[in-house]
């Protein structure tokens, strides 16, 4: 039992909500150490991608999450737009015409989201990006041989163990990198909202 | 209800509502188009003209949709506040303005900036627009380094964009506007402070608290915390602080040719700027340093952020005449 | 050490100290003279042109040194910070600028003003100069009545100076600027209203006190408590809460046309001010009022407080193609 | 054992020490119904009439009178300063050239010091402004058949009781006008400043 584009658009609804209760949190880590603008971004784009999910949905996963893709790259400006725009646009791609996501698909669409992320934003992880929750659950869920809520299930765990990780670090790119060491003892904000959504993701796969 | 101290209705119209009122204001210089948003010259395409386009999160006005018209922007692109702008609008500001000479934008420093630009340029020539860009890094608070971000573009800006307006306005083609470009960022450097935060309408609480005998220094220009907090000093303490960085940095000489722009962050009065920008005229003329041009007021601003920056730019013949060239823009005028 | 977060150095010397970089900012157009102090046109006295000085307390910036130059003023006297000039620096500002048409003062009608200026007029008509006053009292906040000190002036003064400017360039004699200062008097109404109150230098503390929902109506210019507090609105109730009465007072009726002025009390942004601005438009609109000229931006400020004005100056033909007569100064600047 | 040029100039040097002391009183007081001026437009106006002293003393009271009064006025602005300074004019023009100040001239100084506020100003008694102050202290001055210090001492009194009697008016002249209703429940600046300059002048004739 694959992830059917209408699926994947239920999915991206539950994750606008989630995204929506952790707005004025997204906000706060934020205005810590950038601009206090991350939670309100991502707010609009992902009410923008239901608003556009609203209107038709696509009849592909891929084509589900290219839709999402473009939204967030017309609606969420910063740096989180294109990047998350360009992850969701190479998971797209990843994911081609595909009826279903499975959980091989699901894995190589987790790839190529965060070799999307690397290409645009050249950064490593330790720079203390959202690189640094995507890579360790690109690791996890590939090591996992079981079930799409499986995979995503051990991917929102590694990301979210990734999140914390940032908080000691001193950042190297994005916005709090201003700050030098003044950026250290925060959790990075994109880190986080990559847990919530793989989160997100992982706990609408396992209630299907 | 509303509990933030702001003139706004809903926090998340802010931008499309205070654009409605800027072009209303300004009709005989700009249009606003809404959805996506971009601010473009009344009279856009100039034909044969290289089209100059810049942009970046709202709540730096009168950058930039103050600085759109004639000898200066032909779009600018707000994003949300503080937020870049997305490539739709840069897109668009291009297919508006484009008079068959190609664009050049203008662009800051940050992530998202150059991202959403990027994006916007590889659009542009897509469709077969000569797209160029210049980064605009001249905050010499940020260390500078291949493994980071990178220098902020701050200040620096207002001239930048002036100049290679005047550059376009002149006939120069975009490779000509390019160099012009890149000699202005190769040769203006910033610094700015901050007494108080600013509040992001959909934030409303201040970016970040300073005691009552703190400010932060080196501060960008969308709340973010500086480099240090440190007790207040007196303004010839915050002038020079500012200063010596920036004359370290480049290096300014005895001798070299200057302009120098002394800006408020947005709640500064004229009284505190004046002052201070009179300390730093006898700081550089103590140095050698001439001021042949001078620039003051808020111009670059963070909302109502109290506090100052400073940014010099070494002048020649070419760069001061094109400084001197008419602007007609809602902020910058002269000459016409 | 210094408590009061303000970039300036010692309190009592603040406005001499910003009058320096004042100087140094505008050569070009002004020249700033000391102890007394007063701003000076650089080619006063124009011979044959009525001079037109205005003055007050500083912490309004630009208003008025920054409203120096062709087609404004001849002369500003700034005093002491919210504290009306002397007579001797209006008495040598009417030396300095007499091009021999002689010489119309510019108040703003509050007591220490009207009396400083009024033992000025005497003393340089003692001396053989025709000095002629007009005093300004546009606030609609003030209840106007022959047993109190009457309304303040406030935004009205900036369209007040530059419409007489454009007069006295023109070559209208004393008589002439004078009729038509009155007639601008006549036509202007302002109201303000602040979220946050200012901080003078020497006072070191806000001027007033407002809780974090509430705010101020009919506020003046100096810090001075306003007419009445009450929770914080939207902008939409904001901007009605200022219209309202002023239509009311002259009244202003449908077919009129007007000059609005939106203006920042100083630490309100520019994204707020245009969000206001263009309410305050559609609000004239849907009255039939015709909005035919605008100005927006902090122009007669009140240090850094937060809040706004609005102001409406019924127009006729003459009086716009004053305000369209070029100008040149360091804050009002078009058609040269 | 009049009060000589001398005396006068020492009275005024006293005045400037109160008036330093009070500064942050007056200033507390107009910036609740004004605009919080008055304690350093007065503390600057009377550190130039020190300054001036120091240059040279005239020759009279009426010159030294003269002399403060021509420092005020240029020197302090706001209303305070014309308002003070015409005071003082009349006061000087009163004493004329007499070599001392007695009981007489005090009560003549007295008398045109309150009609040069009230010819500038047109406040009446219960604007809430100096006048409320100096009008019974005119009076009571007249009323006392004593000397110099006794005179100035009834002044002084009556003008404290004055000033006080300013708290629960509204305002009709003055920058506290603006403020209607609310300008009631304090105490008016300029007629605070005028109890304390009696008083301090009264003091300093008494310890002579
Ligand atoms: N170069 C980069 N590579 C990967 N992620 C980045 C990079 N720069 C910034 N980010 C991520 O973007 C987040 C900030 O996003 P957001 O606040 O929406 O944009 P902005 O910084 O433009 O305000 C950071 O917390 C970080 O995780
Ligand atoms: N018309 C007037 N007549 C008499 N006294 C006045 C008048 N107007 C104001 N005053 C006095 O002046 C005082 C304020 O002086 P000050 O604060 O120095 O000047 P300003 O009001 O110009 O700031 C008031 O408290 C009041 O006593
Ligand atoms: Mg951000
Ligand atoms: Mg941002
Ligand atoms: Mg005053
Ligand atoms: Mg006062």
């Amino acid at each position: 039992m694959g992830c059917t584009a209408e699926d994947l658009a239920a999915a991206l609804r539950s994750a606008a909500v989630v995204v929506r209760e952790h707005r004025d949190e997204l906000v706060e880590l934020d205005r810590a150490i950038g601009d206090g603008d991350h939670g309100e971004n991502l707010r609009r784009g992902f009410d923008a991608i239901v608003t556009a999910l609203d209107a038709a949905t696509p009849p592909t996963p891929g084509a589900v999450l290219k839709l999402a893709a473009t939204t967030l790259i017309s609606k969420v400006g910063g740096a989180a737009g294109p990047l998350y725009g360009t992850a969701l646009l190479r998971a797209s791609t990843a994911v081609g015409d595909a009826a279903e996501i499975g959980p091989a698909e699901a894995v190589a669409a987790l790839e190529a989201a965060l070799g999307g992320v690397v290409a645009r934003g050249k950064a490593e992880p330790g720079d203390k990006t959202m690189v640094d929750a995507l890579t360790p659950a690109v690791a996890a869920a590939t090591a996992v041989d079981g079930s799409l809520a499986e995979v995503l299930a051990a991917a929102a765990r590694a990301a979210d163990a990734g999140a914390e990780s940032t908080v000691p670090l001193v950042a190297r790119k994005g916005r709090a990198s201003y700050l030098g060491e003044r950026s250290a003892g925060h959790l990075d904000p994109g880190a986080r909202s990559t847990a919530l959504l793989l989160a997100s993701l992982a706990a609408t796969a396992a209630g299907r | 209800m509303l509990a933030v101290k702001k003139i706004i209705n809903d926090p998340s119209a802010v931008v499309a509502e205070s654009l409605r009122g800027l072009g209303l204001a300004h009709a005989d210089l700009l249009e606003v188009v809404d959805e996506p948003a971009v601010v473009v010259r009344v009279d856009a395409p100039v034909a044969g003209k290289v089209a100059v386009i810049s942009g970046g999160g709202s709540g730096h006005e009168p950058m930039h949709g103050g600085l759109v018209g004639p000898g200066m922007l032909d779009a600018a692109c707000p994003g949300a506040v503080f937020t870049s702008p997305t490539p739709d609008q840069v897109q668009l500001a291009v297919q508006r303005t484009d008079g068959g000479a190609g664009a050049l934008l203008i662009v800051k420093n940050y992530t998202g900036d150059v991202l959403n630009f990027e994006t916007a340029a590889e659009l542009a020539a897509a469709e077969g627009t000569r797209v160029e860009s210049i980064v605009i890094d001249d905050d010499v608070a940020v260390k500078d380094s291949l493994f980071t971000a990178g220098r902020r573009g701050v200040g620096g800006t207002v001239p930048l964009e002036k100049i290679v307006g005047a550059a376009a306005d002149r006939g120069e083609d975009l490779d000509g506007c390019l160099a012009i470009a890149r000699r202005v960022v190769a040769n203006v450097r910033s610094m700015g402070l901050a007494l108080g935060a600013p509040t992001v309408p959909h934030v409303g609480t201040p970016s970040f608290e300073l005691a009552d005998d703190e400010m932060e220094v080196g501060i960008g220009i969308h709340g973010e915390p500086g480099r240090a907090r440190m007790p207040v000093e007196n303004a010839e303490g915050v002038v020079a602080r500012l200063l010596t960085p920036i004359l370290e940095d480049l290096p300014f000489t005895e001798g070299d040719r200057v302009l120098l722009f002394t800006n408020s962050m947005g709640a500064t009065p004229l009284l505190e700027l004046y002052l201070a920008h009179g300390i730093a005229e006898r700081l550089l003329a103590e140095r050698g340093i001439v001021v042949e041009r001078r620039l003051v007021g808020p111009f670059v601003t963070s909302l109502e952020m109290q506090g100052m920056s400073l940014t010099l730019l070494k002048l020649d013949d070419e760069l001061r005449d094109l400084w001197d060239a008419p602007v007609r823009t809602a902020a910058l005028r002269w000459g016409c």
